[in-house]
């Protein structure tokens, strides 16, 4: 399974070492490019002390799989590893990875900002921050920049 | 046989469901309406049969799985 | 210094994660996206056993310290790693590191890639293959794809 | 004073020169002729005078650095 969904913290470098290292792609590839989502201590000019990351779980590892094969489709990709935390989550500790191994550097590249993006608009994930002011659902994703 | 229904979220907090069943419907509008007391139906509300992403007027029928969330914040 | 010439092999995701350590990043960036090229066995439909990496020293560290500094002009980056291996480089081993962080992700998405895009155009590096026919110059590179 | 004249790869290896020097030269053109005696002037090698991508016909004074090389293959 290249997707995954994580109750507890993960170290995304070491996990894309790993994957790589298992997965058998070993002097085929040429480009790997990654994405990393990590837990800042503000978000919209308020601190945020925590936050749990509620989903969907049938419909959130159904989704994931569904994006994965998509991109696998339109990008000559050697291998996907996406992962994503659930749950209690403190800040700087990592909340998705995003890793696409190709030959050549435009379809890993295309292929991770292309996935990082469905999955920040349509992935059944909510944010729920723990603040100075107690708890509040994050309404919206930004846009990115 | 019978429909599932769930909500997540803001949602499942402010309607106070996280998870119930209804025995038919025949569009997803319904079954929000059904489970919901006939609540205003919010504009900005996803809706997901079985799983895949849909929309008020969607058929559903026995053993589907309907959810309503709010506009996701994942990644 | 954010751009590094390496003439032993190095270990990107390592890198990464010891930059950003000392870096004093910490729980102020929201996004890292990183490229990483790696050394293939084979190159245009030929094995390729070992490949040296010749570069004019001066003018790639100015290069590259320059690319840095327009890509942090261009977009909201927190950091910028740069580095590059220059001698003898075996397949599997990386040749390229790229990894830049900033507080949302389209930032570090579009750097990282026009960094790679840059650099792969215009820094002064230059490839010799050693294959099953001796020694070859690598004419020019793939356009990505 | 002088101009110091670097050429790499390649080119480095066809012209026989990784490193000289000339008293004097107004162009960088001038600068390519003067070294590798009058040969063609290849249409695809890259010029650099002082670090910084140039032309054939740009200036040079005492003291720079021109370099010529082919087309980078780095990353």
């Amino acid at each position: 399974m290249a997707t995954q969904l994580l109750a507890y913290p993960f170290d995304p470098y070491h996990s894309i070492v790993e994957h790589q290292q298992h997965a058998a792609l070993d002097k085929q590839f040429g480009a790997t490019a990654s994405f990393i989502g990590t837990m800042r201590d503000f978000n919209d000019n308020t601190n945020v002390s925590s936050m749990v990351l509620e989903h969907y779980p049938e419909m959130t590892q159904h989704y994931l799989d569904k994006l994965e094969q998509q991109a696998r489709q339109k990008w000559d990709l050697l291998d996907v590893l996406i992962i994503h935390r659930v749950g209690r989550i403190n800040p700087a500790n990592p909340i998705v990875l995003i890793a696409c191994w190709s030959a050549h550097r435009r379809a890993a590249l295309d292929a991770c900002a292309w996935l990082i993006e469905e999955l920040k608009h349509n992935a059944p994930f909510w944010k729920k921050e723990t603040g100075q002011d107690g708890e509040r659902w994050v309404e919206k994703n930004t846009d990115g920049f | 046989m019978s429909i599932q229904v769930k909500f997540f979220a803001s949602l499942r907090e402010k309607m106070g469901i996280t998870e119930t069943k209804i025995e038919t419907a025949s569009t997803a509008g319904e079954v929000w309406d059904m489970t919901t007391n006939n609540a205003d139906r919010p504009l900005n509300v996803l809706v997901a049969v079985n799983l895949e992403y849909a929309q008020y007027d969607s058929q559903v029928s026995d053993g589907d799985e309907v959810a309503f969330f709010p506009p996701v914040t994942g990644g």
